[in-house]
C-alpha cells in the first residue's frame, strides 16, 4: 500500500541543536504507525515538524503526494494532518465547549460539529460534566481527554497523536486505546507516539524505534514487540 | 448638582477619548501580550493623516463650516480613511518590528515598541513641525442645554462612537471566527496553529483593528481639541494604556470602563481638588484598585492550577 | 500506633459550586511510602495544592508532626518540611541545574543579604556547604553531568528527577510527588521506582500521586483511593487492588 | 586666550582645578585657532517641541554673528557660533545645559555664551558661569530670582561680587504688574481666575500678576496649575465658568497649553471673558491654537514694539532673507544679546591692545554697558546684570494678529 | 578563543579576549579625565555614572527578580530630592554629603519598600502599570508640594561634596572618579548578590513565582528586597546628581528617564550585569554626548546648505528609535548575554510558553 505521509531524510534543528538526523518514515493508508523511543530521542519533534511548527533544515515531508515541507502549520492542519500535541496544549482561558469549536475550526462543514462534539462527550462523559469549565482549571487528565476530542473535532485524514495516555487513570488508558482503534477503524490513519509502547505496539501495524534523533529499527509491531532490544529498553522486560 | 452633572459629561467625553485609544491597547495587549507602546502615537498619527487627507479635500484650518450631508460625508471619508491608512501602518509595525520577536524574551518587544514609537514621534516631528498645529473644525457643533448643564455635538461624538466600538469590538471578539482565531493565538500560538489558525495573519488582523482603531480616535480626538501636536499621544496613550489595565487588560468592556472612569476622576478631581493633582488622583485610585483587584476591575483571575 | 506524621482531618475544599476534595481523612506514617490514586479530576492534585498552601482548604485540618499548617503560605509549609513535585513540571528554566537545587536549600540557608553582598567568610562557607549539598543531591538522582546545564535544556525525564531533587534539597520531613513518572518509559518507571525507595530510605516521608498501577502497588506502603473528591478505599496495596470500587472507578476490569 | 588660562588659574576657588585642566590645552587650542577666531557659544534647547522656539532663538544669535563678521565689528577677528542643544529627549535639560557651559568653559576660543532659553537650565548655569567667569546672557529668562533675592546670591557664591550672568529682557516682577495694571485700570475687570502651567515662568508670572492684581483693589476667585501634556482643559474651564470670572489670566507658554485653553474657553461658558497673558502666549503659535477664539485676548511683552523702531524693522527684513521664515518670539532678544556680546568683546579687544582678550575683560565690559542700542531698544545692564530696559508693551489679538495697543517704561521702578 | 581567566573579586570566569578587553576598559575608564581635556565632555562621561547606578539598580528589580518595574525614576527623584532638601538653603540644613550618601539611599530604599507593597500580588503587566504609576505620581507630588520641594522652581543651591577639605565644586573630574569608585564597587557587591541565597531567590521568582515559594522562597521579603535594594542604587545616584548639578527640578525625573533605564537594561543583556554596564554606559553616552549633538549638525549642515528641510530637520528621536528597533531585531536577547540562550531564542519554541517570557 502506498504512504500516506512520508518523511525522508529529515534532519531539524534547534538552535545549534540537532534534534533529528536524518528520518525517513511512511504511514501508510489506514494504518498506525508508533513511534517509539526513550526521552529526548526525539519522537515530538518528528511531529512538530510534521505540523511545521518547527522547520525541516533538510529532508522531504509528503502528505497524500503533496510536498508539505515548507507548508504553514495552518495550511498542514486545512490537508487533515491533526495533531494532539505533547503537554496538551489546551486553551487554557476558553471553556470546555470552545476549546472543542476551535478544534473544528479548520473545517468547513459547520453543521456537523454539533453532532461530532456529542460523539466526545461520549466517548469522555466527564468533559461533558466540565463543559463551561474553563481549560486550564482542569485535572490533568481531563486536559488530556479534552486535548485528544479536540483533536478530533478537525475530523482529521490523519491523526498525530503525542503521549495520548500521559496521566490517564488505568481505565481511561484503556479507553484512549480503544478510541484510537475505532478511530482507524473508520480509515485515519495514525502516527502514536507512546511511552507504553507495549500498548501501543499491540495496536499498531507497524513501528518505529527512535534514538536520538536517528531512526534504529523498524518493522512490523509484532517483530518489534519480540525484538530483543526494543524488550529489554522500552517494554521494561528483562 | 449642575456643576456635578457639568463635570460628570466633561469626565466621560474625555473618558470616551481615552477609552477609544484603550481599546486599540488592550485588543494589541490581549493577543500579543504587548505593550505596544507605540499605540498613542498611531493614535496622534491618525490626526495627522486626517489633517492632511482633509486638506486634500480642500478643507483647511479656516474654519469654514461644512453643515448637512456634506459635512457628514467628509468626515465618514476621512474616518475610514485615516482606519484604513492607521491600520496599515499597525499592521506594518508588528510586521517588520515585532513579529520577529514573538518568540524573544519578553521585553524585547516592548523596547522596540519605545523605538518605535519614538520612530514615529520623529516622523510627525519633521512633517509637520514641532509644535501644536491645527485640526480642521468643518463641523457645525450645536450645543444641547438641559437645565444648566450643556452638552455639544462633539462630546456626543466622542462618548458614541467610544461606545459603538466597544460593542461592536465585543461582538466580533466573541462571535466571529477571527475573533475566536485571536483569542486563541493569545492563549497558545503553536496549540492554535495546531488548529488550522493562520496565527501571521491573526496576529496581523489584530494589529489592523487596534490601529485602525487608534486611526478613528485620531479623528476624533482632532475634531474634539481643534489640535494635535507630534508629542499627544505620549500622555494620552499612557492614559488610556492605564484604563486599559483599570479595566483588565484584554478585556474589551474593561478598557472601556477604565476609560470613562479616568476621565471622570480627572474631571472631578479638577473641581472638587485641583487641576495640578489629577494624575496623582487617577494614579493613586488605579494603585488602590489593583490593590483590591490585581486583575483590572473587569479582568479575569485565572486561579494558579498546578 | 504512634502519631502520624502527616495527618489529614476530614478535609474538604470546593471551587464555586464543585467539591473538589470531600470530607478526606488520611494519615500517613513516618518513613512510609503513601499513594494517592484515583480517577481524573479526583480531587488527588487539588489535596497536594491544600496541603502545601495554594489554596486554604473550606474544612478540615492538615497537621504535620502534630501541628496544624493550614493557613500557612506555601514558603512556610516548606520551611516546616514538606516539599512537592508538580503535576506539569515546573523547574527554573533559565536557571543552572545545580542553581535549581540550590534554591531548593532557601529554607535552611542563614545568609543574609549584607552576607551575600560582602561575601562575609560565614557567606562563603555556607555558599560551598550549599553547593556541595546541591552535586551530591545531583549525583544521588543522577544529574551530576548535567549541573551546569540550563534546566530547559534537559530531557523531560531528567527535568522530573531534578524536581525530585531540587524538592528534596532542604531535607524536608515529607515529600509530595504529583506523577512523577508521567512520561517515563518502562524502563524509566523502574528506576523511578529505584529512586523513591531510596529516598524514603534517607528517611523522607513520600506521599505519591500516581497512574501507573505497576509503580504503585510496586513500592507503596499503604494506598488511598478517591473518587469524586471523596475517599473510596484505604489499606495495603493487595487489597486496594481488589477492592470492587475500586476496580469499577478506577482500575477498569483490564487491570 | 594665553592669558585667559592665566587668569582662570589665579582664582582661587573650587572651580580652580577644572578651570586649570582646560586651561592647560588651551595654549595648542588657541595656536590651532590662529587667534583670530572667538567663538560664541549658545546654549538653547534646540530638539524636540522645544525646538519650535529655540531653533528661531537660535537664529537670531547667529545672524548676529554672521552680521559682525559681515561688518567687521571687531577688525582682527572673526566670530563663530558655537550652538549646543541643552534638550534631552526633546525636553529642555538643566544637567545637559551645565554641561554644555562645561564644555564651553573648557574651549578657550569661547569667550561668551548667549543663552539659555528656560529658567530651570539657568539655575543650573548660572552658578557655573559665575565659578568659570564665563559671561552668559540669556535672551528669555524672566524670573526674578535668577539675578534678585537671596537666591541669586547664592548662586554666585563662588565670585559674589562678579556678576556673569545677564539678560537683555526684563523681569516678570516687572511684567506681571504691568500686565495687571493695564487690565484691571484699563479693561476694568475685577474678578479674576489665574491658571499656570506649574512651570518656573508660567508659575512665576502668574504669581506676580495675580499679587499686583490683588493690590490694585481685584479679586483673585482661585489660582490652579494646569498638568504637564495636559490637552482637555474642559473640567477646570468648568470650574472657573462656576466663579464667574472677568477676566482669566494664564501663566505660561502656547506650547503648554496656552492657546488650548482659550480655544476651549467658549465649550464652558467662558468665550467672551477677557484672556490675558505675558510675553510667553505673544506669538504666532498661540494665534494659530486659539484659532476663532483669539479675540479679547491681551498679552504683554517685555520689550519695545519692535515696529516703532526702524533697526527692529531692518533686523526682521534681514532674518527673514537669512531663514525664509517670519521671526520667532525671542529671535531679537537672541539677536540683541549675541549683539551685546560682540560689541563688549569689540571693546575689550581695544582695551587690550588689540589681542584676544580674556574672559574677565569680556566681562568687565559687558558689566559697563551702558545705553547699548539695539532692535529691542536702547538699554544697559544694572548691578544684578538685568537689562533697564524696562519697557513693557501691551498688545491685542484681534483677527488673528497681534496688535500693538500701548508700551510702557517702568525704568526706575525696583 | 575557549581559554578562560578567573577574574579577581569573585567576578567569575571569562574567555580571554573578554578579560583583555576588560582591562583595557578598566584602563580607560580609569585615565579618562586625563585623556579628554574637554571638562563638558567629562562631565558628560560622569553624568553616565549617575546613570550606570540607575542602571544597575533597576537591574536588579527587573534583570534579577523579573519584577518590570517602570517607575524607576521615582526612586531617582526621591533620593535626589532627599539630598537637595537636607543640604541646600531650602530648609537650612547643610547636612555633610558622605552620610547622607548613604542617608539619600536608605530614604530612597525606604520608599522601595513602601511603594514595593502594593505590588506584590500584582503579576507581569498589571505591576508594570503600577509602578509607571508611582513614576507618574512621585515627580507630580515634588511639583505640587511647593512649600517643602520649591515647586517647579526646583531647589537650588545644593551643597557640593568636600573630601578631607577638597572642595568639588563644578569641576566634574572628582565626581568622575566618586561614580566610578561607586560603580565598580556596586558591581563587586551586585555580583557577590547574584549568586547567593537572595540572587537564586531573585531569579527563582523570576522564573516562577509559585514553583519558587514552594522551595521555601518568601515571596514578600524577596520582592521587597528586590524593590529595596534597586531603590537604594537610585538614591545614591540621585544624590550624587544633585550635589554636581546643585539643582534638581521635578521635570528631570519624568517616564521617559525610566525608559532610557530600562532600555539601557535590555539593550545590554537582561539579568547580566557586564551587559547592565555596557548597555548603560552606551545608551548613557548617546544620550548626554552624541544626540544633543546630531540637531545641532543637521541645523549646521541645513544652513550650509541652505536648505530649509534639513535646517529644520530634528533626527534626534527618528535615530534614537531606530537604535532601539535595530539592536532589538538583531539582538533581541541584548548586548551581551548566555550563548545558549541565544541559540534557543531564534529558533526553537519555547517547550512551555510561559517560559519564553524574561518576565512573566
Ligand atoms: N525548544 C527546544 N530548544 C532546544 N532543544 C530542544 C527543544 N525542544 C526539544 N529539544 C531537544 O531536542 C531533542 C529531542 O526532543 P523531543 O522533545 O523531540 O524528544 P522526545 O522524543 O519527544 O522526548 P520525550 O519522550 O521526553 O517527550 C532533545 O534533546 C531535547 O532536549
Ligand atoms: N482552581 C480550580 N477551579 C475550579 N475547578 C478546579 C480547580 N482546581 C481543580 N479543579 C477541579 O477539581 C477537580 C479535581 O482536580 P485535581 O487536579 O485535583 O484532579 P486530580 O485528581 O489531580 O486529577 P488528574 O489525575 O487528572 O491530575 C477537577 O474536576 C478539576 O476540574
Ligand atoms: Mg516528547
Ligand atoms: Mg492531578
Amino acid at each position: 500500500m502506498s504512504a500516506v505521509l512520508s518523511l525522508v531524510g529529515v534532519e531539524t534543528f534547534y538552535g545549534r541543536i540537532q534534534a533529528l538526523r536524518g528520518i525517513s518514515l511512511d504511514v501508510r493508508a489506514g494504518e498506525i504507525v508508533a513511534l517509539i523511543g526513550g526521552n529526548g530521542a526525539g519522537k515530538t519533534t518528528t511531529l512538530r515538524t510534521i505540523s511545521g511548527l518547527v522547520r525541516a533544515a533538510h529532508g522531504r515531508i509528503t502528505f497524500a503526494g503533496d510536498d508539505i515541507t515548507h507548508a504553514m502549520p495552518d495550511q498542514i492542519v486545512r490537508m487533515g494532518i491533526v495533531q494532539a500535541p505533547e503537554g496538551r496544549r489546551i486553551f487554557q482561558r476558553m471553556t470546555v465547549l470552545e476549546n472543542l469549536e476551535l478544534g473544528a475550526y479548520a473545517r468547513a462543514d459547520g453543521r456537523s460539529v454539533r453532532g461530532d462534539m456529542d460523539d466526545v462527550f461520549a466517548l469522555f462523559p466527564r468533559l461533558a460534566e466540565r463543559r463551561s469549565q474553563k481549560g486550564g482549571t482542569l485535572s490533568g487528565g481531563e486536559q488530556q481527554m479534552l486535548a485528544i476530542g479536540r483533536a478530533l473535532m478537525a475530523r482529521p485524514k490523519i491523526l498525530l497523536l503525542d503521549e495520548p495516555s500521559l496521566g490517564l487513570s488505568p481505565i481511561l488508558v484503556e479507553t484512549i486505546f480503544h478510541v484510537i482503534a475505532d478511530i482507524n477503524k473508520r480509515g485515519v490513519p495514525i502516527l502514536l507516539i507512546e511511552q507504553n509502547a507495549r500498548k501501543a505496539l499491540q495496536v499498531a501495524a507497524r513501528g518505529y524505534v527512535l534514538e536520538t534523533g536517528t531512526i534504529v529499527k523498524e518493522g512490523t509491531a509484532a517483530d518489534l514487540l519480540a525484538d530483543d532490544d526494543v524488550r529489554k529498553a522500552y517494554l521494561g522486560e528483562d | 448638582m449642575a456643576i456635578f452633572l457639568q463635570q460628570l459629561i466633561n469626565g466621560i467625553a474625555q473618558g470616551g477619548m481615552y477609552a477609544l485609544i484603550a481599546l486599540g491597547y488592550t485588543m494589541v495587549y490581549g493577543i500579543v501580550e504587548l505593550i505596544n507602546f507605540a499605540h498613542g502615537d498611531v493614535f496622534t498619527l491618525g490626526s495627522f493623516l486626517c489633517i492632511a487627507i482633509l486638506a486634500l479635500l480642500g478643507v483647511s484650518a479656516s474654519g469654514q463650516i461644512i453643515a448637512g450631508w456634506q459635512g457628514a460625508l467628509i468626515a465618514l471619508l476621512v474616518v475610514v480613511l485615516a482606519a484604513l491608512l492607521c491600520g496599515v501602518i499597525g499592521v506594518l509595525i508588528e510586521r517588520f518590528a515585532y513579529r520577529r520577536l514573538r518568540n524573544a524574551p519578553r521585553l524585547a518587544p516592548l523596547i522596540t515598541a519605545i523605538g518605535v514609537s519614538f520612530l514615529l514621534q520623529g516622523v510627525m516631528r519633521n512633517w509637520k513641525g514641532p509644535s501644536e498645529i491645527s485640526f480642521p473644525q468643518f463641523l457645525p457643533n450645536p450645543t444641547f442645554a438641559f437645565g444648566g448643564v450643556h452638552i455639544d455635538l462633539r462630546e456626543l461624538l466622542v462618548v458614541i462612537v467610544s461606545i459603538l466600538m466597544m460593542v461592536a469590538l465585543q461582538f466580533f471578539i466573541y462571535n466571529t471566527k477571527l475573533g475566536k482565531a485571536m483569542r486563541a493565538s493569545a492563549q497558545d500560538r503553536d496549540a492554535a496553529s495546531l488548529m488550522g489558525i493562520n496565527v501571521n495573519t491573526t496576529i496581523a488582523w489584530t494589529f489592523f483593528i487596534g490601529s485602525a482603531l487608534a486611526g478613528v480616535a485620531g479623528f476624533i480626538s482632532g475634531m474634539y481639541f481643534g489640535t494635535t501636536m507630534f508629542t499627544n499621544g505620549y500622555q494620552a496613550g499612557l492614559k488610556a494604556f492605564t484604563a486599559a489595565v483599570l479595566g483588565g487588560i484584554g478585556n474589551i468592556a474593561g478598557a472601556m470602563l477604565g476609560g470613562f472612569l479616568i476621565g471622570i476622576v480627572e474631571a472631578m478631581t479638577a473641581q472638587y481638588i485641583s487641576d495640578q493633582w489629577t494624575n496623582v488622583v487617577v494614579f493613586s485610585i488605579l494603585v488602590l484598585i489593583l490593590v483590591l483587584r490585581p486583575s483590572g476591575l473587569l479582568g479575569e483571575q485565572l486561579p494558579e492550577k498546578v | 500506633m504512634s502519631a502520624p506524621l502527616l495527618a489529614i482531618e476530614g478535609l474538604t475544599k470546593r471551587f464555586g459550586g464543585l467539591t473538589a476534595v470531600k470530607e478526606l481523612t488520611m494519615h500517613v506514617e513516618a518513613g512510609s511510602i503513601s499513594s494517592l490514586i484515583g480517577p481524573n479530576g479526583a480531587g488527588k492534585s487539588t489535596v497536594f495544592n491544600v496541603i502545601t498552601g495554594i489554596y486554604v482548604p473550606t474544612a478540615g485540618d492538615i497537621k504535620l508532626g502534630g501541628a496544624s499548617i493550614v493557613g500557612r503560605k506555601p514558603h512556610q509549609v516548606a520551611a516546616a518540611g514538606i516539599m512537592r513535585t508538580f503535576q506539569n513540571i515546573r523547574l527554573f528554566a533559565f536557571m543552572t541545574v545545580l542553581e535549581n537545587v540550590m534554591v531548593g536549600e532557601q529554607t535552611r540557608m542563614h545568609a543574609t543579604p549584607l552576607d551575600s553582598a560582602l561575601r562575609t567568610p560565614r557567606a562563603q562557607r555556607e555558599e560551598r556547604a550549599v553547593s556541595e549539598r546541591a552535586l551530591e543531591l545531583l549525583d544521588f538522582v543522577g544529574l551530576s553531568a548535567q549541573s551546569e546545564q540550563w534546566a530547559r535544556n534537559l530531557p523531560y525525564g531528567m527535568q522530573r528527577r531534578l524536581e525530585i531533587a531540587r524538592a528534596l534539597a532542604p531535607n524536608p520531613r515529607v515529600l509530595l510527588l504529583d506523577e512523577p513518572a508521567a512520561g517515563a518509559n518502562p524502563v524509566e518507571k523502574r528506576e523511578l521506582m529505584a529512586l523513591v525507595r531510596a529516598i524514603r530510605d534517607r528517611g523522607v516521608t513520600v506521599v505519591l500521586i500516581e497512574h501507573d498501577m505497576k509503580l504503585v502497588m510496586g513500592i507503596s506502603d499503604r494506598v488511598t483511593v478517591l473518587d469524586y473528591g471523596e475517599k473510596i478505599s484505604e489499606g495495603d496495596p493487595q487489597s486496594v487492588r481488589r477492592d470492587p470500587r475500586v476496580i469499577e472507578a478506577y482500575l477498569g476490569k483490564g487491570a | 586666550s594665553q592669558q585667559s588660562s592665566q587668569t582662570s588659574s589665579s582664582t582661587s576657588t573650587s572651580a580652580s582645578s577644572a578651570a586649570t585642566s582646560a586651561a592647560a590645552t588651551s595654549g595648542t587650542t588657541s595656536n590651532a585657532a590662529g587667534g583670530t577666531v572667538i567663538k560664541i557659544g549658545v546654549d538653547l534647547p534646540v530638539s524636540g517641541a522645544d525646538a519650535s522656539i529655540g531653533v528661531p532663538t537660535q537664529y537670531g544669535a547667529q545672524l548676529a554673528v554672521k552680521q559682525a563678521n559681515e561688518k567687521h565689528l571687531v577688525p582682527g577677528f572673526t566670530f563663530e557660533a558655537d550652538v549646543l542643544d541643552d534638550a534631552v529627549n526633546g525636553v529642555h535639560d538643566p544637567a545637559q545645559g551645565a554641561k554644555n557651559i562645561q564644555s564651553f568653559g573648557a574651549d578657550p576660543a569661547v569667550l561668551g555664551v548667549v543663552g539659555p532659553f528656560n529658567s530651570n537650565v539657568a539655575r543650573a548655569e548660572i552658578p557655573l558661569s559665575n565659578s568659570l567667569q564665563l559671561a552668559l546672557i540669556s535672551p528669555s529668562n524672566t524670573n526674578p530670582t535668577l539675578t534678585k533675592g537671596p537666591d541669586a546670591v547664592a548662586m554666585r557664591k563662588d565670585h559674589p561680587d562678579q556678576i556673569a550672568y545677564f539678560r537683555v529682557c526684563t523681569t516678570d516682577d516687572i511684567q506681571g504688574p504691568a500686565g495687571a495694571a493695564y487690565e484691571y485700570t484699563k479693561l476694568h475687570v475685577k474678578n479674576a481666575y489665574v491658571v499656570d502651567d506649574n512651570e518656573t515662568y508660567g508659575k512665576g508670572v502668574a504669581d506676580q500678576w495675580e499679587g499686583a492684581f490683588k493690590k490694585l483693589g481685584g479679586t483673585s476667585l482661585g489660582h490652579d496649575h494646569i498638568t504637564k501634556g495636559q490637552q482637555d482643559f474642559h473640567a477646570l474651564l468648568t470650574r472657573i465658568a462656576n466663579t464667574h470670572p472677568d477676566i482669566v489670566f494664564f501663566g505660561g507658554n502656547s506650547s503648554t497649553g496656552g492657546g488650548l485653553i482659550r480655544k476651549q474657553m467658549p465649550d464652558a461658558g467662558l468665550g467672551s471673558v477677557i484672556y490675558a497673558g505675558a510675553d510667553g502666549i505673544s506669538d504666532n503659535q498661540f494665534l494659530q491654537d486659539a484659532g476663532s477664539t483669539a479675540d479679547n485676548v491681551y498679552v504683554t511683552v517685555a520689550s519695545v514694539n519692535a515696529a516703532k523702531l526702524p533697526a527692529a524693522a531692518q533686523f526682521l527684513k534681514d532674518y527673514q532673507a537669512e531663514y525664509n521664515q517670519p521671526v520667532g518670539p525671542y529671535s531679537a532678544n537672541a539677536y540683541t544679546a549675541a549683539m551685546v556680546m560682540i560689541r563688549a568683546i569689540g571693546e575689550a579687544v581695544k582695551a587690550n591692545g588689540g589681542k584676544a582678550p580674556t574672559r574677565e575683560q569680556v566681562l568687565a565690559q559687558l558689566r559697563m554697558t551702558k545705553d547699548f542700542p539695539s532692535v529691542i531698544g536702547t538699554f544697559s545692564f544694572d548691578a544684578n546684570g538685568d537689562t533697564t530696559n524696562r519697557i513693557i508693551s501691551i498688545y491685542e489679538a484681534v483677527k488673528g494678529k497681534w496688535v500693538f495697543v500701548t508700551q510702557q517704561n517702568f525704568a526706575g521702578s525696583p | 578563543m575557549d581559554a578562560r581567566v578567573r577574574l579577581p573579586l569573585g567576578l567569575g570566569e571569562v574567555a580571554v579576549w573578554q578579560a583583555l578587553g576588560l582591562l583595557a576598559i578598566v584602563a580607560l575608564f580609569a585615565l579618562y579625565p586625563v585623556i579628554d581635556r574637554n571638562i563638558g565632555h567629562v562631565s558628560a562621561v560622569a553624568d553616565a555614572g549617575y546613570f550606570l547606578l540607575l542602571v544597575f539598580g533597576l537591574n536588579i528589580v527587573v534583570g534579577f527578580a523579573g519584577l518590570l518595574d517602570l517607575g524607576y525614576a521615582a526612586f531617582f527623584a526621591i533620593g535626589a530630592y532627599t539630598y537637595a532638601m537636607v543640604a541646600s538653603t531650602q530648609f537650612n540644613l547643610h547636612l555633610n554629603f558622605w552620610p547622607m550618601l548613604i542617608g539619600s539611599a536608605c530614604v530612597a530604599a525606604l520608599f522601595g519598600v513602601i511603594l514595593g507593597f502594593p505590588t506584590l500580588r500584582l503579576r507581569g503587566d498589571y505591576l508594570a502599570i503600577v509602578t509607571l504609576g508611582f513614576g507618574e505620581i512621585v515627580p507630580q507630588v515634588f511639583l505640587n508640594l511647593d512649600k517643602y520641594t520649591g515647586g517647579p522652581n526646583g531647589i537650588s543651591n545644593v551643597d557640593q561634596p568636600v573630601f578631607f577639605g577638597h572642595a568639588f565644586g563644578f569641576n566634574p573630574v572628582p565626581y568622575y572618579y566618586l561614580y566610578l569608585v561607586v560603580a565598580l564597587i556596586s558591581l563587586v557587591l551586585l555580583n557577590n548578590l547574584r549568586r547567593s541565597r537572595l540572587g537564586r531567590a531573585w531569579m527563582a521568582i523570576r522564573e516562577d513565582e509559585l514553583a519558587a515559594t514552594h522551595m521555601g522562597v518568601n515571596p514578600v521579603t524577596t520582592k521587597l528586597l528586590a524593590f529595596a535594594m534597586g531603590a537604594s542604587f537610585a538614591g545614591l545616584a540621585g544624590c550624587i546628581y544633585a550635589a554636581k548639578l546643585t539643582l534638581i527640578s521635578p521635570d528631570e525625573f519624568n517616564f521617559s528617564v525610566s525608559v532610557t533605564i530600562l532600555s539601557a537594561i535590555v539593550l545590554g543583556g537582561m539579568g547580566s550585569l557586564l551587559g547592565a554596564f555596557i548597555g548603560g554606559l552606551l545608551l548613557a553616552l548617546l544620550n548626554f554626548m552624541v544626540l544633543p549633538q546630531v540637531t545641532n549638525w543637521t541645523h549646521a549642515l541645513g544652513t550650509a546648505l541652505h536648505n530649509e528641510a534639513i535646517q529644520n530637520a530634528d533626527l534626534h528621536y527618528i535615530i534614537y528609535g531606530l537604535i532601539l528597533v535595530l539592536v532589538m531585531l538583531f539582538r533581541p536577547e541584548g548586548l551581551i548575554s548566555n550563548a545558549s540562550r541565544r541559540a534557543e531564542l531564534h529558533h526553537g519554541q519555547p517547550a512551555t510558553s510561559a517560559a519564553a517570557a524574561g518576565v512573566e
